[in-house]
């Protein structure tokens, strides 16, 4: 430890926190240790160490405790979010909401996700129908799939992935963390042990379409 | 009409799956199918393929597929084939494929089986159709479940300031190559006026005209002579007397001589205005 | 005013402030009073009228006084944003590329390189177009050129000339190491030979003061 004035020791710490906060504030990305370490270096007497900056990081986090938004640290950094107990209200601000995710993407995704590297004639074989290109064009803008090789077969076609975007997007830190994949469902039951047997994240209430009542 | 209002349709719809609503049942359809024919154009478009179909089917029969006749199967999906083609749906080349993959089944199905031998190298024409299914089956909830995860600027939103109060980076300086492809392009936009325009005096005199002015700043007369440095030799002086005339006739010089013979002086010119 | 007790007035201030904090720094557009009051308007006692979103705002910007962020008000309604003090961290934490300089810019200063001293009215001359301002307010700023006289002519209009730190940035030790006229007009005049016979583009540079020097 250096012998510091108390003073400038807290006049230090204060200042640290607010470059913290302007860098993360202005950041569209998760903010590395690093990148925040290269901030800190510009304040005059000297950048921190870890130790330092992981306490200035815990000053920050404590001053938003009782706002509307938090400091979060996930895998490629730390950021701000939104607390989600304000999420409606963010919801209510938008002229205009997000546009659902068809279905034909959102399988077209789940194939991708759980498959990959995957070709685009394996996901058409699981889905019983051509996959659109524009299906293919939308999840690689949003930057949620991307090819990451080609398949040596005739053609040479594209193997399709998931991207860290596509975690990022779900909050998720691995691929491992999306729900496991059921077993193949014996195509014989009842209605009650279906439900029986999902885990409870599927639980919303669109589950609802796929057994109609059996009394029909 | 968009996936989504698909979607939002999809829900109620099934809720009156089992009434009649303004029951006129249309041609061949099966005596199962109590949907208003407005409403079916909708319930068949949401459905993503001939497996999701078939899956309907076979769920909704809540039967086990291998235990049911296949042939009740196909006359149902035929069925719906029809009611699409009635509807004048576009019916993809897939609901066709299953179609005939349902009625190749049914045939085989049909067929006596040779005794003994053959019985293990021939599976049951069901089984891989119905393997599809089941992963198909296992795909399409996977999917639900993504949807309801919470999805970042749909339920989660990061929180960020607007960065425009901030200053940009500097622009590097220019590369060499870059100013002369400038000039060069000014000099072609210039056409033949700019033979006139741009003349090819050497730039050391142009540099030198900078400097005289630079020097003169303090609008104090000098010596003309000592603008002339000789210890740059011939060419150093020549350059140095070119300027010195460049500058005269921009009118930017004075010139004075405090007596008769008596030294040359030049400086700044300013505009009488500027003075007193 | 409605008779409400002082702590729930309080209570209900406090969330208003904090909903129109999460909405403001979920927004990546401004965000209109109109969308604010939307907002707002999921609050258990009621939706606020304008005055009490006012309010609300002017509570909200009094918290972040003293950080690293600042509510402003802009056309298109309210946002936060990072105060200019930062700049430098923020760049230290995540490099912008800079802004390549224009053609414009960079046509201006080659005109000043080789016909220095020259005032903005001969360089406008030889481009044919007008030269913003902002250009010169640049080449200023970085040093690249400077006045170092005036021409005596009605306006006295500065003459420019190119600066030492030029010929630094440029990694030149002296003006006339920059290639000679007579070179890039060999480079301009073989390809342009068929347009010779095209009308001048820069037809208003024809009025040119400048005759040729005397030794050409």
């Amino acid at each position: 430890m250096k012998d510091r004035e108390p003073v400038t020791v807290e006049a230090r710490t204060q200042e640290l926190e607010l470059i913290l906060e302007a860098v993360l504030f202005a950041a569209s990305e998760p903010v590395s240790v690093k990148d925040l370490l290269a901030a800190c270096s510009t304040v005059e007497s000297g950048g921190p160490e870890r130790e330092e900056l992981d306490a200035a990081l815990e000053r920050l986090a404590a001053h938003y405790l009782h706002r509307s938004i938090e400091l979060v640290r996930s895998v490629g950094g730390y950021r701000f979010r939104v607390r989600s107990r304000f999420s409606a209200q963010v919801q209510a601000a938008q002229p205009e909401r997000p546009p659902r995710l068809s279905r034909a993407l959102l399988e077209t995704l789940a194939i991708i996700a759980y498959r990959q590297p995957v070709t685009r004639a394996e996901i058409e074989d699981i889905r019983g129908v051509a996959v659109s290109t524009q299906i293919m064009r939308t999840l690689t803008e949003r930057e949620w799939v991307h090819v990451v090789g080609h398949k040596e077969v005739p053609g040479r076609p594209g193997l399709y992935a998931t991207t860290r975007t596509f975690l990022d997007d779900l909050g998720l830190g691995r691929l491992d963390e999306l729900p496991p994949l059921d077993d193949l469902r014996e195509l014989v039951d009842l209605p009650s042990e279906t439900a029986d047997a999902e885990p409870p994240l599927a639980s919303r209430s669109q589950e609802g379409e796929e057994e109609p009542p059996p009394g029909s | 009409m968009t996936e989504a209002e698909v979607d939002e349709l999809e829900r109620p719809l099934e809720a009156d799956w089992s009434c009649r609503v303004n029951g006129s049942p249309m041609g061949d359809m099966p005596a199962d199918l109590y949907i208003p024919p407005d409403a079916l154009e909708v319930f068949l478009e949401s459905f993503e393929g001939p497996l999701d179909l078939l899956l309907y089917l076979i769920r909704r029969q809540n039967l086990d597929i291998l235990s049911i006749p296949i042939a009740e199967i196909t006359r149902q999906y035929m069925a719906y084939i029809e009611v699409m083609q009635a509807l004048r749906l576009e019916l993809a080349g897939e609901y066709l494929v299953m179609a005939a993959l349902l009625a190749e089944i049914k045939s085989r199905m049909l067929l006596p089986r040779p005794a003994g031998s053959a019985e293990d190298d021939e599976e049951d024409p069901r089984l891989a159709l119905i393997r599809q299914l089941q992963e198909y089956e296992r795909f399409k909830t996977a999917a639900e479940r993504i949807d309801d995860i919470p999805r970042l600027e749909r339920d989660v939103f990061h929180a960020h300031a607007a960065r425009d109060a901030l200053a940009a980076p500097p622009a590097p300086a220019p590369a060499l190559d870059d100013l002369i492809e400038a000039l060069v392009g000014v000099l072609r936009r210039a056409s033949l006026s700019a033979h006139h325009q741009i003349s090819a005096e050497a730039l050391s005199v142009r540099e030198r005209m900078t400097r005289i002015l630079e020097t003169l700043e303090h609008r104090e007369f000098v010596d003309f002579v000592s603008l002339l440095v000789v210890s740059e030799g011939r060419p150093g002086v020549v350059v140095a007397f070119l300027a010195v005339l460049e500058l005269s006739k921009g009118g930017m010089l004075e010139w004075g001589q405090g007596e008769a013979f008596g030294p040359i002086q030049v400086r700044r010119r300013m505009a009488e205005v500027v003075e007193s």
